[in-house]
């Protein structure tokens, strides 16, 4: 199975973990990736509230260059992939503005048909290669190893594409596939402060501790997630967080990066060390 | 090939009218101009408009205005012929006119009801008039024929509507089978403990009625059997019926239930269906102590004679009467009836599909018919109120409309959930003494001293807040609400957003179509609407038949109702079949098909056409029958005959081919 | 206001499905274009092609063919009939010059008001944007080219002689 | 002894058979040669057009003209023929519904043209040259008929009595039609000279034919090895025998042939093609569309085939641009 990847500008930068590690993971699967050529910023959800058309257009563009190779595309960040998913819907809906974006379009040479499917590298992992297939790569599973699975709000809201909007579970079947187990968490798409941590650092802050801390409560040794905003978030403000309320330490890791440990995949290669809190105590303690 | 358009000369004499329906066609219809463009329409002698057509007076002008201008052909343009065909059709009969010289056109609904601009909706109306007078000049007399109507009756589904449409029709001396496809009839209400608002207590209400159907000599009841197939028409239904094996001789076995105390299987280790699976059973069972027929039966699939066939069926060895069987076969019974009423009932919305409530995941969240069980005396906690892990709750929370008024799960509202849990919380609070909150949008209480009794609750101390539940989750914001399931509500009345902890929550899931709603209705031939509730004939006219005439509805098969309405409905089914079965006779609609004999040649592309073979092939006269007692008059076969030598009354290729010219002048 | 081409459309509604959905479009006042005249069927399985090449003949610039959805026909198979039968004429309407879009099969139930709403607008608009087709006219047009003919040998008949004609 | 009925045979857009079918009726002809005087025949005897043209109007009894009409000088025999014939009776199915001529109306003049002068094999015409309506010669002219737009029946030119189905008719009811004529008994204007049923009440296969047909394919003559005494039609041949008018003894089907419709439709339908599509494919097999197409796709060519001697009559008469 082959997939083009629109890896967007967090896996590039502060989630280059994601990248590496899902990168590595779906080599090492048989499944062929290939970097979208000559990607641009996907505008992410603030480019719209300022001016719709244009970000329609600045996103349209990576589908118009993903359509012509009629493969599926993967965009492991939430945000893209929620930003993709509602240029998609928008084109669709709104004929006015598709006009205008595909217009836009059609003068640098590229054109748009609503063809191409965008896809989160998770739903690809649970259902086109499948637990059982899966199961055949786990050389070390984690035994032992308590997770509170994360999932934030972009890839299951307002579009629930391939799981539920109040539970979803693709990932916690991916983490007990792995060998790992999953503490019982309500909080899997409550909110991680987001941009808040930011702009208004007193809510911010309290929205990210919540998790963290019911997560240790809840016998976590690590939170697993799917997006590099909230990744970001956990685990890069628990210095602060251990001021304004207590110290947690848990670290944040990746779907792919636990999926590719599993597999034997040597560390380096899936970008552990880059997190803030190690992981290493976690990882060995287990 | 000349066009077969009637010469000016022998032109029928028509009689035209064009009604007002009050203000409804005139408002939106310009009728003076309809009547004076009519009037000009070769063949047309009378041309009138009036403000009620279906009024008396309106059918007293048709029949004097037939006798005195010597009318053959009569048009009305008014509102849809669904409503009022039958009542000009009369009309001309008792003017002395064939009821089928009569030609209806809708300018009602498909008119002036659904257009805005006057001019184009006269048009319209025009060009449908000048349709139906064309096509009225073909129109041959025609009777509608007799069939004699089969006195026996058959209901379907054994819940409360089954068992009094089944009394009523078997007191009036009809003889009924019962049908139910479980092993017992009472259907949701024998799960009940009590009902609202008399707060009677559903054992006490229902098992006298069913211990009536029982010992009704006219009333032959076949439960643990599903039908199977359907042929004939109105009248003259044939129905095969699959009766599934009990391996217990109904006959013999008088529900002493030794044989449970005897099974190997020491103490009941699997779920019990009719508690909810929050009771335990063994694989010899019976449902509940005041089932009918009281008789028990084994669960093939847990049974360990079936499993293993190494069993030494101490169950049999202490049945005195012998009653076990362990190679009865599934039977196939033929039955022939005149009516039949369905009364299958409904399926509770599954609370699985809205996660946010937490089934499933949570064991201190309940679905409200388990709750129904573990208040019941003959529940498997004998009426204490206790959470799985056996401890009191002290707080519990009720959820009004789970999956109901939902654009994710059901939109329609269930009607009964709001009374149901105002029941519920009274019971819980009696039971449990536990502070009882309930989450409601709108508090329903529309019935005979419904309200009165949301007041008593009121009274009762019970907690209403009005909001949405957001929802249920046991993460704990304050140490109060640790160990506890809190619900999260923007309680709209206080205009603030809640947390209430509580330590029991129950689910009022809402009512939909059983699960096999769709095979169902298709084998009975009836429709269904878009949620899949079967299709009434009229919402308010006809609200127990259905577009086939002697099939009848009632209950939740048709949308969610309360058992009040639900045995009103009952009674009204079986009013209908008795009104069909005394009559003796039906008269089947004259639209059926018939083959002109010299015409056709033989070539059999009509015989396989027919899904109710009223279409043979007579192998001596090489020639095409068409069975016209069997025919259903949907005119496939006219329209498929390649040599055009069918014909369907009321619907030839004349009459249409005229409406086309008359529509396009 | 400009005189816009209203077209003219011809419905063959099926008695138990769609034209009962019509009457409920009626009883809920939905409110729909002008342009479409239904001739009620017991099924449309009594649709014959030969009804839908004649409407087109007789002036009409679109025609609707309105059926119960598969499966739930009151006369159980009916409906295949149709598709069977519509499938062809499609096909056939194509070889002929007619445009898809003119005509038309839809499956609604009779609890669907709301989709004969749709579907009427959403035809109207569709032939209104075709334009007209207008058969008889271009029946007249067609034969146009024997009128100067026919009109000279009737001249002749009175004279005897004959000459040749363009 | 009066002087014999006079008769006259003209030929229009035709291919000959129909003379041939009169040939054919073999000694039968002398019968007739001896009961009518024969003053037009084309292909068999040299009267001019002058000839006819001097005959006082309605004094020729019968006109049997065959062939479709497609050019101008055809049209102004046709009428001309109208004017001196008392009875004027369509010959054949080009006369009757065009034929298969009337299969050219699925493509514009212009294209028809284009092909004919310049773009068919081992045309050489790089001029484009095309004949001309009017053409100077060395000071004389020379005129052509006009090409007509579309092919046309011969009711839709002029005014017809009675119709002679068939390609050709066969001498059977020819001859049938000759003797009433003579007769003087003769059936309601319009009628069709040919029994009003349709093909399989003499079709000796009929009994062979299954009473639960559906077809899951179609197959061409060529794709089958045909079974002489099986039904056609159950043998997945397109046999149009159920919606075609009889009279011709099921000639074709006794032939190993399936029928192709010459005989037109019976009396009470209006456009054979589109009825025998609303008989034949109601019950095919497949209820899904995918599956019902692909049955479809065994007619690849539905109007050369369902209008093979009849798009003249089909209701929607030619292709649109």
């Amino acid at each position: 199975m082959k997939y083009l990847y629109f890896p967007g500008c967090s896996l590039k930068g502060t989630g280059r973990a994601y990248e590496e590690s899902f990168l590595a993971v779906f080599k090492a699967l048989g499944l062929e990736v290939r970097e979208l050529e000559d990607w641009n910023c996907c505008g992410a959800t603030a480019y719209m509230s300022v001016d719709e058309t244009k970000s329609y257009a600045l996103a349209g563009r990576n589908l118009a260059i993903a359509e012509r190779e009629d493969l599926d595309v993967i965009a492991p960040c939430s945000a893209c992939y929620l930003v993709l998913n509602k240029t998609q819907h928008g084109l669709k809906d709104n004929p006015e503005l598709r006009r205008k974006v595909v217009n836009a379009l059609k003068s640098a040479g590229l054109d748009y048909k609503g063809k191409v499917r965008v896809r989160h590298p998770l739903d690809v992992l649970i259902n086109d290669v499948g637990v059982e297939k899966l199961a055949k790569f786990i050389k070390n599973p984690l035994k032992g190893l308590k997770i509170a699975p994360y999932y934030g709000c972009q890839v299951v809201r307002p579009y629930s594409t391939f799981d539920d909007q109040y539970n979803p579970v693709t990932m916690d079947k991916l983490i007990e596939a792995v060998g790992a187990e999953c503490v019982s968490w309500p909080l899997k798409t409550r909110c991680c402060g987001g941009s808040l941590t930011g702009t208004l650092p007193e809510v911010g802050l309290k929205l990210a501790y919540i998790l963290v801390k019911e997560a240790k409560k809840r016998g976590a040794a690590a939170v697993v997630t799917l997006c590099p905003l909230c990744q970001f978030n956990l685990d890069g403000y628990q210095d602060q967080i251990a001021r304004k309320f207590e110290r947690v330490d848990i670290p944040t890791l990746y779907f792919t990066q636990i999926l590719g440990l599993a597999m034997g995949l040597p560390e380096s290669e899936l970008g552990i060390k880059r997190g803030i809190i190690s992981a290493q105590a976690a990882l060995a303690g287990r | 090939m000349s066009e077969n358009k009637p010469k000016q000369e022998n032109l029928p004499r028509i009689g035209f009218y064009v009604c007002h329906c009050g203000s409804n066609i005139s408002s939106m219809v310009d009728v003076a101009a309809v009547q004076k463009y009519a009037a000009g329409l070769p063949g047309v002698v009378v041309s009138r408009d009036y403000k009620y057509m279906c009024s008396d007076p309106g059918q007293e002008m048709i029949a004097k205005d037939i006798k005195e201008h010597k009318l053959e052909r009569l048009v009305v343009s008014a509102c849809s012929p669904n409503l009022h065909e039958e009542t000009f059709r009369k009309a001309a009969a008792r003017g002395g006119l064939n009821p089928f010289y009569f030609q209806m056109v809708n300018i009602r609904e498909h008119v002036a009801w659904v257009h805005t601009d006057k001019k184009a909706a006269t048009e319209k109306a025009m060009q449908l008039v000048s349709a139906a007078i064309a096509r009225v000049a073909f129109h041959q007399a025609l009777d509608k024929k007799r069939v004699p109507v089969d006195p026996n009756v058959m209901v379907v589904g054994g819940g409360i509507a089954g068992i009094h449409a089944a009394l009523t029709l078997a007191n009036a001396g009809k003889k009924v089978t019962l049908v139910e496809r479980e092993a017992t009839i009472g259907g949701h209400m024998a799960l009940f403990d009590k009902t609202f608002p008399t707060l009677d207590c559903a054992a006490c209400i229902l098992t006298p009625k069913m211990s009536a159907v029982k010992a009704h000599p006219n009333i032959t009841l076949w439960t643990y059997s599903e039908v199977e197939k359907v042929e004939g028409y109105v009248g003259n239904y044939k129905v095969t019926v699959k009766r599934k094996p009990r391996y217990v001789k109904e006959d013999l076995c008088v529900g002493c239930m030794e044989c449970i105390d005897a099974c190997v299987f020491k103490e009941a280790k699997f779920a019990d269906k009719f508690n909810q699976g929050l009771g335990k059973r063994k694989p010899v069972y019976i449902d509940f102590p005041q089932a009918t027929p009281k008789v028990v039966l084994i669960d093939k699939d847990t049974c360990l004679h079936f499993k293993t066939g190494k069993c030494k069926q101490s169950c049999a060895t202490a049945c005195d009467r012998k009653a076990f069987d362990f190679n009865q076969k599934e039977e196939t019974k033929e039955l022939q009836v005149g009516a039949i009423v369905l009364a299958t009932g409904f399926k509770a919305f599954d609370p699985a599909r809205s996660p946010q409530y937490g089934y499933g995941r949570y064991p201190g969240v309940y679905t409200a018919l388990e709750i129904e069980r573990l208040v019941n005396a003959s529940g498997p906690t004998s009426g204490e109120i206790t959470l799985r892990d056996g401890k009191h709750p002290k707080a519990v929370g009720i959820i009004h409309c789970v999956g109901s008024r939902d654009a994710k799960t059901n939109k329609w509202c269930s009607r009964v959930c709001c009374m149901y849990s105002l029941k519920l919380a009274h019971l819980i609070k009696e039971h449990s003494g536990a502070e009882v909150y309930n989450f409601y949008i709108d508090m329903r209480a529309p019935g005979k001293a419904y309200e009165e009794f949301y007041d008593k609750l009121l009274g009762e101390g019970v907690h209403f807040i009005r909001g949405r539940v957001d929802e249920v989750t046991d993460w704990a914001m304050t140490p109060d609400e640790e160990g506890k399931l809190v619900l999260r509500v923007e309680d709209t009345l206080a205009g603030f957003v809640r947390r209430i902890p509580v330590d029991m929550v129950v689910l009022s899931t809402g009512l939909e179509p059983q699960a096999d709603a769709q095979e169902v209705r298709r084998r009975f031939n009836i429709g269904c609407g878009t949620e899949g509730f079967f299709q009434e004939r009229h919402p308010k006219l006809a609200p127990v038949n259905t577009f086939t005439d002697g099939i009848y509805i009632a209950g939740a098969c048709q949308a969610p109702r309360d058992i009040p309405d639900t045995v009103a409905q009952a009674g009204a089914a079986a009013a209908e079949a008795l009104a069909l079965i005394d009559a003796g006779f039906v008269e089947l609609e004259p639209n059926t098909s018939h083959v002109i004999e010299d015409e056709c040649c033989g070539c059999k592309s009509c015989v396989p056409l027919c899904p109710y073979s009223a279409i043979t092939f007579d192998e001596v006269k090489k020639k095409a029958v068409i069975n016209e007692v069997l025919c259903k008059g949907c005119g496939v076969c006219a329209a498929a005959c390649p040599s055009g030598s069918i014909v369907q009354n009321l619907f030839d290729d004349d009459e249409i081919f005229s409406e086309i010219r008359g529509i396009l002048k | 206001m400009n005189e816009q081409f209203e077209p003219k459309i011809v419905a063959f509604f099926c008695n138990w499905c769609t034209y009962t959905a019509a009457d409920l479009a009626g009883v809920s006042r939905l409110k729909y274009a002008p342009n479409v005249s239904v001739i009620r069927v017991m099924c449309s399985g009594r649709v014959d092609p030969q009804f839908v090449l004649d409407a087109f003949a007789r002036g009409a610039d679109g025609v609707l063919l309105g059926g119960c959805h598969p499966g739930d026909c009151h006369y159980a198979e009916g409906n295949y009939k149709t598709l069977r039968r519509m499938r062809m004429l499609e096909r056939m309407l194509k070889g002929m010059g007619i445009h898809d879009g003119r005509f038309r099969l839809e499956w609604i139930s009779g609890a669907e008001g709301d989709k004969v709403k749709a579907v009427i607008n959403d035809m109207t608009k569709k032939v209104r944007a075709l334009g007209p087709l207008d058969l008889p006219g271009k029946f007249k047009e067609w034969d146009k080219e024997m009128e100067e003919l026919e009109a000279h040998v009737n001249k002749d008949s009175k004279k005897g002689e004959t000459t040749h004609a363009r | 002894m009066p002087d014999k009925p006079k008769v006259a045979f003209y030929w229009c857009a035709s291919c000959g058979g129909c003379e041939e079918a009169v040939v054919d009726l073999a000694e039968d002809i002398l019968k007739v040669v001896e009961a009518v005087d024969i003053v037009l025949w084309p292909v068999a005897m040299d009267f001019k057009k002058a000839d006819v043209e001097a005959r006082p109007d309605k004094s020729i009894v019968a006109g049997f003209i065959n062939g479709a009409i497609r050019t101008s000088e055809q049209e102004e025999w046709v009428r001309m023929l109208r004017r001196k014939c008392q009875v004027v009776v369509s010959f054949g199915a080009c006369a009757n519904s065009g034929g298969i001529p009337a299969l050219a109306n699925q493509f514009q003049k212009e294209s028809i043209l284009k092909y004919v002068y310049e773009d068919c094999p081992g045309m050489d015409n790089p001029g484009k040259t095309r004949p001309q309506p009017e053409s100077k010669d060395e000071g004389r002219t020379l005129t052509l008929p006009e090409f007509r737009g579309m092919v046309r029946s011969l009711d839709q030119v002029i005014e017809v009595d009675y119709y002679l189905p068939g390609c050709p008719p066969t001498p059977k009811i020819i001859m049938a039609a000759v003797q009433a004529l003579l007769s003087g008994k003769l059936p309601p204007k319009g009628t069709v000279l040919s029994p009003d049923i349709a093909l399989c009440e003499e079709c000796k296969r009929k009994d062979s034919k299954p009473a639960d047909l559906a077809l899951t394919e179609f197959k061409r003559p060529h794709q089958i090895q045909i079974d002489p005494e099986k039904c056609l039609l159950a043998q997945g041949l397109v046999c149009m025998g159920p919606a075609t008018r009889g009279g011709c003894e099921a000639l074709c089907p006794a032939g190993n042939m399936a029928c192709t419709g010459c005989f037109g439709p019976t009396s009470r339908v209006k456009d054979q093609g589109a009825k025998f599509v609303s008989s034949v494919f109601s019950n095919i097999a497949p209820k899904e569309e995918k599956e019902i197409d692909a049955v479809l796709d065994g007619i690849p060519d539905p109007i050369g085939t369902f209008y093979r001697y009849g798009l003249s009559k089909c209701l929607l008469r030619r292709k649109l641009q």
